[in-house]
């Protein structure tokens, strides 16, 4: 048999096994476990001590701008930040800049937190308005994040529950960026240019983000012009900052397929490589 | 989702719709046009019930009412007029709510982008290039930095034809852009990666388990 | 007339707008920077209306093709009704959690827009196979860069070479950053000199001229 | 009325108010001067060689290879018999990597007329489609092969990012183009549509300004215009003067920056105490 055969047969292959072969993958590792040390990078640390040095009981604003295709890599991030937070005891004002999903999400995440995880880990409910609050989307996020600057309440007259922002204790006294401490980023998509480009350079609030793979190589940066505090990138950065505040969640348990599914596709590119050098360089 | 709060239905109709999907995978199919179809609908439906509660009823009307802002009847007036477009001979006019919201749009770019993109990333371009972090050994990061920045800046000049020392410098440059999109490569195959684990374990893990009853 | 409403007003609108948040930001006077927050607010209103403008028109396809019985009208048919059940509720009981409308959602649209991005890591694979190959010397790079990323981001890496993760975020800190940077600026005075032109009116293609 | 008086008041009241006080604190704020100098540089720099443009003043940009590349994919596409495909993006008109994927068309619309090779485009919008048959039909109409063109040339794939994936797969298997052009906005089906070209033996060339998508495309195909050379590609082969004009300010933009972070650098290494040079870059 000649190399160009061998070729050929590698060329070959179904791409429905390939499919398969990476579905294998994904599964194993949850049945059988894998080994995960967590290597903590230099840019989820420096967010992690900038929250962590925050005076107990300060505002957050946090943004939920994700759209639901991302939930599996962002999510975690979300509530990481969350119980990070709330063991800080602050105030945590939410809102998102994603039409498809992102206040319906921010609902979830945040009740389910507040009803579930803060009962378990802290003992008591966090409470609607007093911890917390859902303040939804509006539309054109340019126009929002702009707005914001000199009031919150122009922008958002209600929550998203539509009761107006004057009755509850946690906005109160905040109704610009100066009033809250620190900037919680979580998106999926460009918004963060946003974010710092008006909220931090402009408005001067220290800003911090959480993003998906796709967007984190852009955002390095941003981190050394220390116009972002620290990066979380992707499901790994979750795993990271879960490895830090010593909850491990879903992002931690994912880290073992996502290690053997890597290891498929770098074998791919190889395999693939192979065949086309075998062959003669020819496709 | 989380699976623990939801009930047996609700996680059955997402399993049904997510392996829809991916059936797509095999080839195009009823099962996977169905879904398309059913969430091109949804979509446009969410935007329906979003805008109407959080525009009209939370921008418009309680402003209006409760504190009697009754300039946003204007707004909301410059937004309707963007329905002209449907009408040929009318359509003219939506360029008037257009043109206004571009102009605001354009000017709050035209500053993100001077003040806060091309001002500080200069700025935090001018390091000692001595300095920093010599892992790796051999070339100390700072100069990798200033020798990056500068080189893809000169890739993306267009005034002059590549040859000579620009010609060089730009090949350099296109040596730092390969590496970098490499990383950018890397980081979208792992997002990719994750989105799918996620799907896989609600529905090997939590659903099926649930729904033949092993769990 | 016509020309002074589909030209001129515009134009001039495009230009005043504009010139608001640039004389507002280097001014910083209250008053100013007041005015600019309530030309947010009517952005943001109008900005709704737009986000409106596509449902209209893919209401109006679907219904033509579902009334015209063409091929595949029922899928059409089962386009619009999902979107009146799911609009429909959320007008009438609210969008907030616990409503059909939240439930149509977190049970429905979240779990196929999850799988349509899912579905890539599918095509990834394949393509890894069979498109990625290292032709250029370009690609090369790329490719051998995006496998040390690739091992160095997991916890496999690290066990494969300890120091897989710090050669990462080397690449990531130092390399990637300066391309990015590069990329950046570049992108920024592109995206000024149109802000620029649509300012002054030498830019109108949004018009649909 | 009141209202809206009191809403349109700061307008009226501005420039006198601003000539009143002009060097007070409260109605500039110097802190921003540097970003206001920048602004004035910038903008006169690419409103200069805007009119520049029009007066017809050659302004010289350099050939993209891609480009070059394109000229041979037509002529491989001669030899072989087999047509040339081109995609300008999935977004809608008023994009504009759209814009400057349609621009291109127009020059790859008039090689494969003069060449006699064959042209399929597929669209995703109805409005795109009217302007690339607009594009497609005049430049066969230019190049005196009005009798070659038809409508069909440009066809409409309707449906989602995937589906329209799926429908240009299944055109790329069946006819088998000599060349792939992707010019415009592309997303996640980048991979699709890049890795199947690539197993009917294609040559492929693509462009577009979505850096997320690039690194697909480089290691799928066999050229590709990364970021900002789509908009340069677009300026040169239309000629237009806002587009050179703004290209060459870019340019002359660049330029300064480099020099100004060489000269900070030299400057700061020999004499370390000079830290105003960061001063004067800092923004607030």
């Amino acid at each position: 048999m000649n190399r160009y055969r061998i070729a050929e047969i590698l060329t070959g292959i179904d791409r429905r096994i390939i499919y398969l072969s990476i579905l294998l993958a994904t599964i194993i590792p949850f049945l059988v476990g894998f080994p995960q040390p967590i290597y903590v990078s230099k840019e989820s640390r420096d967010l992690y001590n900038w929250v962590e040095n925050i005076r107990d009981g300060s505002t957050i604003l946090l943004t939920f701008d994700y759209y639901p295709s991302t939930l599996a890599e962002v999510e975690p991030m979300s509530r990481a930040a969350i119980k990070h937070c709330w063991r800080k005891d602050m105030k945590l004002i939410c809102m998102t800049t994603v039409p498809l999903g992102g206040p319906s999400i921010t609902e979830r995440v945040m009740n389910d937190m507040a009803t579930n995880w803060a009962v378990e880990e802290l003992g008591a409910k966090k409470i609607y308005g007093v911890d917390y609050i859902n303040l939804g989307y509006k539309p054109d996020y340019k126009a929002v994040l702009m707005g914001m600057g000199t009031s919150f309440r122009d922008i958002y007259p209600t929550d998203f529950r539509s009761v107006p922002l004057d009755s509850f204790p946690i906005t109160k006294n905040v109704d610009k960026y100066s009033d809250v401490n620190f900037l919680y980023i979580i998106s999926d998509n460009g918004i963060v240019d946003e974010w710092v480009t008006i909220a931090n350079r402009q408005f001067g609030i220290p800003l911090g983000a959480g993003v998906t793979a796709v967007m984190a190589p852009k955002f390095y940066s941003y981190l050394q012009s220390q116009q972002m505090v620290g990066l979380l990138g992707g499901m790994r950065g979750a795993a990271e900052y879960e490895k830090l505040i010593g909850s491990e969640g879903m992002a931690t348990l994912f880290m073992g397929p996502q290690s053997l599914v890597h290891l498929m596709i770098i074998f791919f590119i190889l395999l693939g490589n192979t065949a086309y050098f075998l062959g003669g360089r020819k496709v | 989702m989380n699976p623990a709060d939801s009930s047996l239905i609700e996680m059955s109709v997402a399993g049904f719709l997510i392996l829809s999907i991916f059936s797509f995978l095999y080839k195009d199919n009823p099962f996977y046009r169905l879904a398309e179809h059913i969430f091109a609908g949804l979509t446009a439906g969410y935007y329906v019930g979003l805008i109407y509660q959080t525009v009209i009823v939370q921008q418009l009307t309680i402003p209006i009412y409760r504190e009697g802002k009754l300039e946003l009847i204007f707004p909301a007036l410059l937004g309707i007029l963007m329905f002209t477009r449907f009408f040929d001979r009318f359509s003219y006019l939506s360029r008037i709510s257009l043109a206004f919201v571009m102009g605001n749009t354009a000017g709050i770019f035209l500053i993100q982008q001077l003040h806060g993109l091309v001002l500080p990333q200069t700025q935090a371009t001018i390091i000692n290039p001595l300095a920093g972090s010599w892992l790796l050994g051999a070339v100390p990061g700072g100069m990798i930095i200033i020798a990056g920045v500068i080189t893809t800046l000169i890739y993306f000049y267009f005034s002059k034809e590549h040859k000579g020392v620009l010609g060089k410098t730009a090949r350099v440059g296109m040596v730092f852009i390969m590496i970098s999109f490499g990383a950018h490569f890397g980081y979208t195959v792992m997002a990719r990666l994750s989105l799918l684990i996620g799907q896989v374990k609600f529905v090997a893990f939590d659903w099926l388990p649930r729904l033949i009853g092993v769990n | 007339m016509h020309d002074l409403l589909s030209k001129r007003l515009p134009m001039m609108l495009a230009f005043f707008a504009g010139m608001v948040i640039i004389v507002a930001f280097f001014s910083g006077h209250p008053t100013l920077t007041n005015f600019r927050s309530n030309m947010q607010v009517w952005v943001s209103i109008i900005g709704g209306f737009t986000l409106l403008l596509g449902v209209v028109s893919i209401t109006s396809v679907n219904y033509r093709r579902v009334r015209k019985l063409e091929k595949d009208w029922p899928y059409k048919l089962i386009l619009l009704i999902s979107l009146v059940v799911s609009g429909g509720f959320g007008i009438f009981q609210g969008t907030e959690a616990g409503t059909v409308y939240d439930w149509l959602f977190q049970n429905m649209s979240a779990p196929m827009m999850s799988s349509m991005f899912a579905m890539l890591a599918f095509f990834i694979a394949s393509a890894a196979y069979r498109a990625f190959r290292a032709r250029t010397v370009e690609a090369t790079i790329l490719l051998v860069v995006a496998m040390i990323v690739m091992l160095g981001r997991v916890p496999i890496g690290q066990v494969i070479y300890h120091r897989l993760p710090e050669i990462t975020e080397w690449i990531m800190n130092y390399p990637n950053l300066a391309v990015q940077r590069g990329i950046i600026i570049g992108a920024a005075l592109g995206a000024a000199s149109m802000s620029i032109r649509i300012i002054l009116g030498i830019e109108r293609t949004y018009m649909g001229r | 009325m009141k209202k809206l008086l009191r809403f349109f008041t700061p307008l009226f009241l501005h420039p006198a108010m601003l000539c009143a006080s002009a060097g007070g604190a409260s109605w500039f704020r110097t802190d921003r001067i540097n970003s206001l100098i920048l602004l004035i540089i910038f903008a006169a720099a690419v409103l200069i060689y805007i009119r520049l443009a029009k007066t017809g003043r050659p302004l010289f940009i350099r050939k993209l290879s891609g480009l070059d590349a394109m000229d041979d994919a037509v002529g491989r596409a001669t030899e072989m018999g087999k047509p040339v495909l081109f995609i300008p993006g999935i977004q809608e008109v008023s994009e504009i990597q759209t814009i400057a994927g349609l621009s291109i068309l127009g020059r790859v619309a008039s090689y494969t007329a003069e060449y006699e090779a064959g042209l399929l485009v597929t669209v995703q919008y109805p409005v795109v489609m009217a302007a690339a048959q607009e594009i497609v039909k005049d430049a066969y109409v230019n190049a005196g092969k009005r009798e070659l063109y038809n409508d069909s040339m440009v066809q409409y794939v309707a449906g989602s990012q995937f589906a329209l994936a799926a429908a240009v797969n299944g055109i790329m298997t069946r006819i088998r183009p000599a060349a792939n052009i992707f010019m415009g906005a592309f997303y996640a089906e980048s991979l699709l549509l890049a890795e199947t070209g690539n197993l009917t033996g294609a040559i492929q060339i693509s462009g577009t300004a979505n850096p997320e998508q690039l690194p697909f495309f480089i290691a799928a195909c066999d050229f590709t215009l990364m970021g900002e050379e789509l908009y340069a590609a677009s300026a040169y082969l239309s000629g237009e003067p806002k587009l050179l004009g703004s290209l060459k300010g870019q340019d002359l933009l660049k330029i300064i920056i480099i020099i100004l972070i060489l000269a900070a650098i030299v400057y700061l290494m020999i004499d370390w105490k000079a830290l105003f040079i960061l001063k004067i870059l800092e923004t607030s």
